[in-house]
């Protein structure tokens, strides 16, 4: 029963790994693309990690840390290459529809 | 022109390799050493990761030297930072603080990549870790805190103390062995414990966390050297 | 099965690694060559945990956690570099 | 075919030191000669890394009893290699830190530029 | 480690440094590497065990100082049962998050319309408003871009407000009113 | 019988330890260096008369030779092991006054991390562990010539790394394929299994590990770091590059190349090859006007006369070899010294700047003349048994192709004569400007008259060392020996 | 131990003790100078027709060094420590008004230390030894005067110190060959060494003496280093310096290869013995009237010795037990007025600061008649004017050639009547004519000076009136040498080419002596005239106008100066030049750009690789 679990656990992250790949291929600028390879790499790998402990009980609690490390380590790095973007001007893609990061700034500069 | 004489240089000293690597067919080679290694390592160190015992054991002056290169090259960096620094006027660089999310993300995650090095050099005897691997992790961990917390320094009389005193304990331990152990600079004098548990393998992990130590606190010292550097 | 199922994955995670390679080379702004790094590390990281099991070696998992802390901190040190933050 | 598939970590382990070294030959912006110096110390890693390894072996590490039955590779190369990674590690910090004091001294990083001492 | 400033000069911090929140900060971080320790090691060997104790508490001891600050609130079966919650209400949202996504990277015409918007928070910790934001970056359609002061810069991958209010009410608010309770 | 590793072990211990002296007490960090370099040269001479008699082989961590590393404590060994703790002696004391701005601590760690690496080269019987060894000599030579921070020194060391790191890595490659062939790191163990392989399949790892280690040694095309790197760093460092360093790269070679490879049909070439780095060294320091550049080429040609001598590979050659070897230890070592406190005084490198010089500066002027002379090879002065055992040894050989490599080495030692006659000339005899006589630093001055006394007792009295060197060369050139100990 | 090491250890302690005492005080380091340079003189003496060999020292990797002394050991070593000693005296005042007096005296003494050394040296080694020291020794004092010093000192130590590597290169062949360095020892040897290998030792040892000697074409050094040096030491210099040469050749030809070896060693005209006479003619005859170009009375001099060396040589060379005596004694001769002419020069330049140059000199006698005294007494032996010492060792050598070769004697009498010329430009432009008014307030000799030249003087006419007293121990050295013994007098020499006795010759030579005193007397009994009152068409006449010595041979050196430029001078320049620029291009190799050097690296890896598996040598 476990090993299926596990296999079934770890597929699923593989695939949100190869759509997360994907989507960095496919969207149109680093924004959406950090938004891709964020949430599905995020899912991905833990999906991956943790099916691995499944399938071998044994390293569960191992294979947990490394999971919940990159859960919490995933989203801080994205967040601070999606800052740096911003901060280097990296330009929305044309389809976009609005661009509050001004007033954000004029906040930031009263603050 | 040049590249073109460059890449028919290299071209030649390709064939010669070729010629050479004919002799070493890829994949099947094996050496009576590593076999030896691989056969008696257990009996010989007491430590289940053979490249350990290599590292610590039967090549453990090499280790010796390596920790004293990277010695050599963290002193040598800051004596080259230093040395220019004295005479030149302080000028405040443009810099951009970390976000918060970084900021605070980076002191939560501290303690635990530290944590993670120990454990790393800790049972380098055991798993793929040692040492070095540990320092490194360390001293990532250290550069981190950089990242997200600029200003943020470490003591440098810690770090050089950590690093002098780690060395010391390589070195005394070699004379240890010298003089009591098999009369041998860096035999072991320590019993060899059970094979796969944390205390065994007599002064391999000594050495390890001494070495871990070291490279952690040296990592950080170069580290901390650039950083200073690009104020 | 196992075998398939291995093989399977692996092609599956490597078919993503080389999207993000494509991706780093086609750029065009350097933040998107960071993102692409940023995901063929974590894929990689996924990829060594399942390398792990695929030659029933658990202390494997220990290269796995290094190679996430050290891939971490290298992402943050891209970003931070990109802006301007050391 | 075969030959590519018998000889691929070699292949890989001298392309990079080829490409090292020709970086090093003929660029002139010091930091990519560095960038060349590194990529040929990896390649040199992967090359020792390739002398030791044997066919389907494992790492030598006897971390549980049924690995005792498996073919190990030879774990010299892996400590050497650990050696010299380390050493690298050094040289290019200490290269780094050259290069900083250089760029404030010379403003540039042109090796084509840096010619006081000749001669 | 040498404290003069902190990094993010706007952002809020108070530094307090009373015993008992001192020995909280201690105790939390020494809970939290000993935990992880034993999990790394999967081992209740006494050796495994002892080195681990020592491994942490040495670390608790010399880093107690920069946990202070992260505000870490103290252990309640209140604030537990909230954590769990949320943890759930993350769970959910990030695998719809990756279903969204999903839906629209393989979708052939892509359909998107990003946008960046601002959002306000009312959570003071910086801890909190760590959590807010990664849990926002990992949740359907939005990623934290910036974050300073109670406003958040959100990139939205399909915008359907600009309305700073509403989009803190759509976008926020669901994990926030659990971070309030957690770290009141 | 004390044991020889403590000759790399007390250094790098007391190195390591050098910050913590330095928080009880700073003054005390700048004896550091003399105090362990004292020790090690002390415990060299007590290791004379057992290593006379067997060559030493210890066996580090108690793993026998092909397992373990082992260090080999013969004759060659030994000679360098002393040289280096003598002249890094002498160079640490004189480092005392001469050192005064900068990070000293740093210095002082690097000065006595660079012997120990040298010595560790010198000792080890294992090939990796040279090339660790090597390492920490090279590395701590990058930065100890960038240790004034200045435009020079700076630009200097980073060519100099950028060609030391390209020679390691192929001194790596090399070792790569040795392992590969042999599967042993061992020296005398790959030396004994040597012959199992075909000839034409070493040829490739062998000159990759010449060329690696011939960067170092300043072999002729593998030199261009050497001109810069001495002339830019601190004179005492310029000593140690000169006198110790480079030396210790031709050990390395000549060691793999006689002891490791033994592949005779090549020496003859290594002597054209000495030659014609002696002819294009002494040239080059003919035409400069820079005093330390003029001093570097001119270790360039020394080590080209020395790698001749070596090469032709017969005992009477090799002990000349040696001799000079240890000749230009001193005599290089005295002038760099002297010339660095000359240049201090004068502020600049220009040799015209040292006109008059004699006069302001007797001691030191007179300190560069024995140094000159001895490295022309002017009777009474070391130089001239070196040049002596060198030159008979060539001519027994009784070769034509070697004769006439003699004459050019004589030719040389004319165009050698010629420059450092320059330079004594415009030391005594020339007009220089500001008369005021200050003498260098007591330290400076006991550093300079001792590598005088050893110059002159050298030069008066060549049998005790020769006799030593003799011994040394068999070391060098009695392969099976070596292998015989070793692996007993 | 033995007097000669008790000689040397004297000899060589007593220059390290003088330099160390001249830095208590300099009166106390002068007096121990003269002291020990009596000493020396008198520990010579006491090795009078002593013979005997010597170990003194093995620890020069066991090779045995050897003294020995012998009668040719024991003339040299007398005249050595003679002219050392009368050269310190002479430096006394001389050296006073200079600077760094102690080095001075230290590297005379070194100086003259060291040719006694090679001397006394019983082996090959320990006269090498000796012979570098005596080289770079006598750079430093070559130097010492700084300015034109330099250029001098330079070229002298080049020039010397290729020799000395081309010695180095034949006693080091020697060793090889027969494993001995001992000079008795190496004769045996030799005589059954190929006549290649003979030849190629009298070509390296020719090279090395032959620089020494000043023989041409090896003689560019000289002009300027006798010229610059200080005049005590130019006394030694021209005096015995360069006869180290002379010995050297006599130990190479007669000892070292053998007389019945070298008289047939080489082809018929190629034969090393016609060489050596050739080159020995060319030495009299182009340097001669060199010697008159010149404005420089030093340099003058210094031409001059050249030109005698070439007699020395050609005496020498000849091989016959006459014109052995000859070169030796002429040797002999040459000392003795060469260094009193130096000296007399010395004083000359002294008092009058440091002025050497003969146009601004004139009319001395009256403010120095000492110096000029000493100057006539020194050029008439240089002319050989019969009743000096010159005329009894010329008039060897000319009896000797004059019948085996005529072609020599011409040459040598047309530089005799060169000698004459120059030698009356020397003693005229100096000490008579006009006396130039900025040298109105010149002093007479001081003491010191005069006393070297006392003896000195009295030594030419000495030797010239008893030539037996030379001759005697001269003849010894002949015989030990291997040839026939002479006849000897006190008066003069008995041989088959005829005979000489100063007796006989005394009438007519006296009445010669006075002629040439008269003719002297008369050129100096000009009527001096107010310089102001020298007017040409109302204008004033130039200054050089003033002084008639002016431009002496004027129209005879224009004819002959195109074919007197020192072609071999300019030669070693050229090579000189060539050198450097050579050195120049080949350092550009350092191209400064660090991928070049990397290249470098790749290129020696790839060109070995290339070769080896094309050729396979390796
Ligand atoms: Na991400
Ligand atoms: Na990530």
């Amino acid at each position: 029963m476990l090993p299926l679990i596990g296999k079934i656990v770890t597929s699923s992250g593989v695939v949100f790994l190869l759509l997360g790949s994907l989507g960095v291929f496919r969207m149109p600028d680093v924004y959406n693309r950090l938004q891709a390879g964020t949430k599905c790499t995020t899912l991905g790998a833990f999906l991956t990690i943790v099916g691995v402990g499944i399938m071998e009980p044994a390293w569960f609690w191992k294979t947990l840390v490394i999971a919940v490390f990159i859960l919490i380590t995933n989203p801080i790095s994205s967040h601070a290459i999606g800052r740096a973007s911003k901060k280097s001007g990296v330009e929305l893609c044309d389809r976009s529809v609005v661009d509050k990061s001004r007033d954000f700034e004029e906040y930031e500069s009263n603050l | 022109m040049k590249s073109v004489f460059s890449l028919i240089l290299l071209v030649v000293l390709g064939a010669g390799v070729v010629f050479t690597l004919s002799s070493i067919p890829f994949g099947s080679t094996s050496s009576d050493v590593g076999e030896y290694y691989i056969d008696s390592g257990r009996a010989d160190t007491g430590a289940t990761n053979i490249v350990t015992s290599v590292v610590v054991g039967y090549r453990a002056f090499d280790t010796l030297g390596e920790v004293t290169v990277l010695f050599v090259a963290a002193i040598g960096l800051g004596a080259i930072l230093a040395a220019g620094r004295e005479n030149e006027e302080k000028k405040k660089a443009e810099w951009e603080p970390a976000s918060l999310v970084l900021y605070t993300g980076c002191r939560f995650l501290f303690p635990l990549i530290l944590l993670f090095g120990a454990y790393v050099f800790i049972h380098g005897h055991l798993t793929p870790g040692g040492g070095f691997q540990g320092g490194a992790v360390i001293a990532s961990a250290f550069l981190m805190v950089y990242l997200g917390c600029r200003k943020k320094r470490i003591s440098r009389t810690w770090a050089r103390n950590t690093e002098s005193i780690s060395g010391l304990v390589f070195v005394v331990t070699g004379l240890t062995g010298l003089a009591v152990g098999g009369h041998y600079f860096l035999s072991n004098f320590l019993p060899e414990g059970t094979l796969n548990t944390l205390f065994s393998a007599g002064i391999i992990p000594i050495i390890y966390i001494a070495i871990g130590l070291k490279v952690g606190s040296e990592l950080t010292g170069v580290i901390d050297d650039l950083i200073e550097e690009s104020e | 099965m196992s075998e398939t199922f291995v093989l399977v994955l692996l092609s599956a995670a490597g078919l993503g690694v080389l999207l993000c390679l494509i991706r780093f080379f086609k750029g065009p702004t350097a933040p998107d060559r960071a993102v692409a790094v940023d995901t063929a590390c974590t894929v990689t990281t996924a990829l060594l945990v399942f390398m792990a099991y695929y030659f029933k070696r658990q202390i494997y998992l220990d290269v796995a956690l290094v190679y996430a802390v050290l891939m971490f901190i290298g992402v943050v040190a891209i970003a931070r570099f990109l802006e301007r933050g050391i | 075919m075969s030959f590519l598939q018998n000889n691929i970590y070699y292949i890989g382990a001298f392309g990079l030191i080829m490409i090292g070294l020709l970086t090093v030959l003929v660029k002139h912006n010091l930091i990519k000669v560095i960038i060349g110096l590194s990529i040929m110390d990896t390649g040199i890693n992967l090359f020792l890394i390739a002398i030791g390894y044997l066919r389907n072996g494992t790492a030598p590490i006897f971390s549980s009893p049924e690995v005792e039955s498996i073919l190990m590779v030879d774990p010299v190369p892996q400590a050497l290699v650990l050696t010299a990674i380390v050493i690298g590690v050094a040289v290019l910090a200490l290269a780094l830190s050259l290069a900083i004091r250089l760029y404030k001294h010379f403003g540039t990083l042109d090796l084509h530029k840096i010619k006081e001492l000749k001669w | 480690m040498n404290e003069k400033h902190g990094s993010s000069p706007r952002a809020s911090r108070k530094t307090t440094t009373e015993q008992p929140h001192e020995r909280r900060a201690f105790l939390n971080l020494f809970a939290i590497l000993f935990v992880v320790w034993v999990l790394l090691t999967e081992s209740f060997n006494w050796q495994e065990l002892t080195t681990g104790f020592i491994v942490s508490l040495g670390l608790s001891i010399f880093l107690r100082k920069s946990y202070i600050k992260l505000d870490i609130p103290p252990f309640t079966i209140k604030r537990l049962w909230y954590f769990i919650v949320y943890l759930v209400v993350l769970l959910v949202e990030i695998i719809k998050a990756n279903f969204d996504v999903a839906y629209r990277i393989i979708h052939p015409k892509l359909p998107i319309k990003p946008g960046i918007v601002v959002i306000k928070t009312e959570l003071k910790q910086d801890f909190a408003k760590m959590m807010l934001a990664n849990s926002i970056t990992l949740t359907p359609g939005t990623f934290t871009l910036d974050i300073i002061g109670d406003r958040l810069l959100i990139h939205w991958i399909y915008v359907r407000t600009e309305d700073t209010e509403r989009a803190t009410e759509m976008i926020g608010n669901k994990f926030e009113k659990y971070l309030k309770v957690i770290f009141s | 019988m004390v044991n020889p590793v403590l000759l790399i072990a007390v250094p790098l211990g007391l190195a390591f330890m050098v910050p913590l002296i330095d928080s009880a007490s700073r003054k005390l960090t700048r004896f550091v260096p003399v105090a362990a370099l004292l020790f090690n040269l002390i415990l060299c001479i007590r290791l004379i008369p057992a290593v006379l008699e067997n060559p030493i082989v210890i066996n580090l961590g108690g793993f026998t030779p092909p397992f373990g590393i082992n260090l080999f404590v013969g004759p060659l060994g030994l000679l360098f092991a002393g040289l280096i703790s003598l002249a890094g002696l002498v160079v640490s004391i004189y480092s005392l006054s001469y050192i005064k701005n900068g990070p000293v601590v740093k210095y002082h760690m690097l000065y006595m991390l660079l012997l120990t690496g040298a010595t560790g080269v010198v000792l080890t019987g294992d090939l990796f562990n040279l090339f660790v060894f090597f390492e920490i000599l090279c590395i701590s030579s990058y930065a100890l010539v960038a240790y004034h921070g200045d435009r020079a020194g700076i630009e200097s060391s980073i060519k100099y790394l950028i060609q030391g790191t390209v020679g390691s890595g192929l001194l790596l490659i090399g070792i790569g394929f040795i392992y590969g062939i042999f599967g042993t790191l061992n020296m005398a163990d790959i030396a004994m299994k040597i012959a199992t392989v075909e000839q034409s399949t070493l040829f490739v790892p062998m000159i990759l590990m010449v060329a690696g280690l011939g960067v170092e040694s300043a072999i002729f095309p593998l030199n261009a770091w050497l001109p810069d790197a001495h002339s830019s760093a601190p004179s005492s460092i310029s000593a140690i590059l000169s006198g110790i360093a480079i030396e210790v790269g031709l050990y390395a070679v000549a060691r793999i190349v006689f002891t490791v490879f033994g592949i005779s049909d090549i020496y003859l070439f290594f002597a054209f090859l000495g030659i014609l780095t002696l002819l294009i060294g002494e040239m080059c320091a003919f035409a400069q006007s820079n005093i330390k550049r003029m001093l570097a080429y001119s270790s360039i040609g020394q080590i080209g006369l020395i790698l001749f001598a070596l090469a032709l590979a017969t005992n009477n050659t090799v002990t000349g070899g040696l001799f000079q070897l240890v000749n230009h230890t001193f005599s290089k070592g005295l002038l760099f010294l002297s010339a660095g406190y000359m240049i201090y005084r004068s502020g600049s490198m220009e040799i015209s700047s040292l006109n008059g010089m004699g006069k302001r500066m007797p001691l030191t002027s007179l300190a560069f003349t024995v140094g000159a002379f001895s490295l022309v090879g002017l009777p009474p002065f070391a130089g001239f048994p070196g040049k002596f055992l060198i030159v008979s040894g060539a001519l027994l050989k009784g070769e034509m192709v070697i004769n006439i490599l003699v004459g050019l080495v004589l030719l040389s030692t004319v165009i050698e004569g010629t420059y450092f006659f320059r330079v004594i000339q415009a030391l005594y005899f020339k007009d220089g400007n500001g008369e005021q006589r200050k003498q260098a630093p007591a330290t400076a001055v006991t550093a300079m008259i001792a590598l005088m006394i050893l110059i002159v007792a050298l030069g008066v009295y060549p049998k005790f060392l020769a006799d030593f060197l003799s011994s040394a060369s068999s070391d060098l050139l009695d392969k099976m020996s070596y292998v015989g100990s070793v692996l007993k | 131990m033995t007097g000669m090491e008790i000689l040397l250890l004297v000899a060589f302690g007593g220059v390290m003790l003088t330099y160390i005492l001249g830095r208590i005080s300099s009166s106390l380091r002068n007096t121990f100078a003269v002291v020990l340079s009596l000493v020396l003189v008198v520990i010579i003496a006491l090795m009078y027709d002593k013979t005997g060999e010597t170990i003194f020292y093995r620890g020069f990797f066991g090779i045995p060094m050897v003294l020995r002394i012998n009668s040719l050991s024991w003339i040299f070593a007398m005249t050595i420590s003679f002219i050392g000693c009368l050269s310190v005296i002479f430096s006394l005042d001389y050296m006073k008004v200079k600077e760094r007096t102690s080095f001075f005296y230290a590297m005379l003494l070194l100086v003259n230390s060291s040719m006694m050394g090679i001397v006394l040296a019983g082996d090959l080694l320990t006269l090498f030894i000796f012979w570098e020291i005596m080289s770079w020794s006598t750079f430093l004092l070559i130097s010492y005067n700084g300015g034109p010093a330099i250029a001098a000192g330079m070229k002298y130590i080049v020039m010397s110190f290729a020799g000395s590597m081309a010695m180095l290169a034949g006693i080091i062949s020697i060793f090889t060959a027969f494993g001995t360095l001992q000079i008795s020892e190496i004769a045996a040897g030799m005589s059954s060494a190929s006549s290649g290998f003979k030849i190629f030792i009298v070509i390296v040892f020719g090279i090395a003496f032959g620089v020494k000697n000043a023989i041409w074409p090896f003689h560019a050094w000289l002009p300027q280093a006798h010229a610059e040096a200080p005049s005590p030491f130019s006394a030694v210099l021209s005096g015995v310096l360069i006869k180290m040469g002379v010995f050297g050749f006599i130990l190479t030809m007669y000892v070292v290869v053998g007389l019945g070896t070298y008289m047939s060693l080489g082809g018929a005209i190629f034969s090393v013995r016609s060489i050596l006479l050739v080159m020995g003619a060319i030495t009299i005859l182009v340097p001669t009237f060199v010697a008159l170009l010149q404005d420089d009375a030093k340099k003058l001099l210094a031409w001059s010795t050249i030109a005698q060396a070439g007699y020395i040589m050609l005496g020498i060379a000849y091989g016959t037990s006459l014109s052995m005596a000859g070169g030796v004694l002429h040797f002999l001769s040459h000392v003795v007025f060469k260094s009193l002419l130096f000296m007399t020069v010395g004083a000359v330049e002294f008092r009058t600061g440091g002025i050497r140059d003969l146009n601004s000199l004139g009319g001395l006698i009256k403010k120095m008649p000492f110096a000029f005294t000493g100057t006539l007494i020194g050029v008439c032996g240089l002319i050989g004017v019969p009743l000096t010492n010159g005329f009894v060792s010329k008039w060897l050598i000319y009896k000797s050639l004059i019948f085996g070769s005529p072609l020599l004697t011409f040459v040598a009498l047309f530089g005799t009547w060169g000698t004459v010329l120059y030698s009356y430009k020397l003693i005229h432009n100096i000490f008579l004519g006009q006396l130039p008014e900025k040298l109105k307030d010149v002093e007479n000799t001081p003491l010191s000076m005069k006393l070297p030249m006392i003896i000195l003087s009295f030594t030419v006419l000495l030797f010239g009136i008893l030539p037996g007293l030379p001759l005697r121990v001269i003849n010894k050295i002949v015989v030990s040498l291997g040839f026939d013994s002479l006849n000897i007098s006190l008066w003069g020499i008995v041989s088959e080419s005829g005979m000489l006795n100063m007796i006989n010759l005394f009438a007519a030579i006296l009445a010669g002596l006075i002629a040439v005193w008269l003719f002297l007397r008369i050129g100096a009994r000009t009527i001096p005239v107010k310089q102001d009152d020298n007017y040409a068409a109302g204008a004033a006449v130039p200054r050089d106008r003033y002084n008639y010595t002016v431009k002496f041979y004027d129209p005879l050196l224009r004819m002959i100066s195109p074919y007197l430029r020192d072609i071999f001078d300019t030669f070693y320049m050229k090579i000189a030049d060539l050198t450097g620029y050579l050195s120049n291009g080949i350092r550009k190799i350092y191209t400064g750009y660090v991928g070049n050097y990397v290249m470098y690296i790749v290129l020696f890896i790839s060109l070995m690789i290339f070769v080896q598996m094309k050729w396979s040598p390796w």
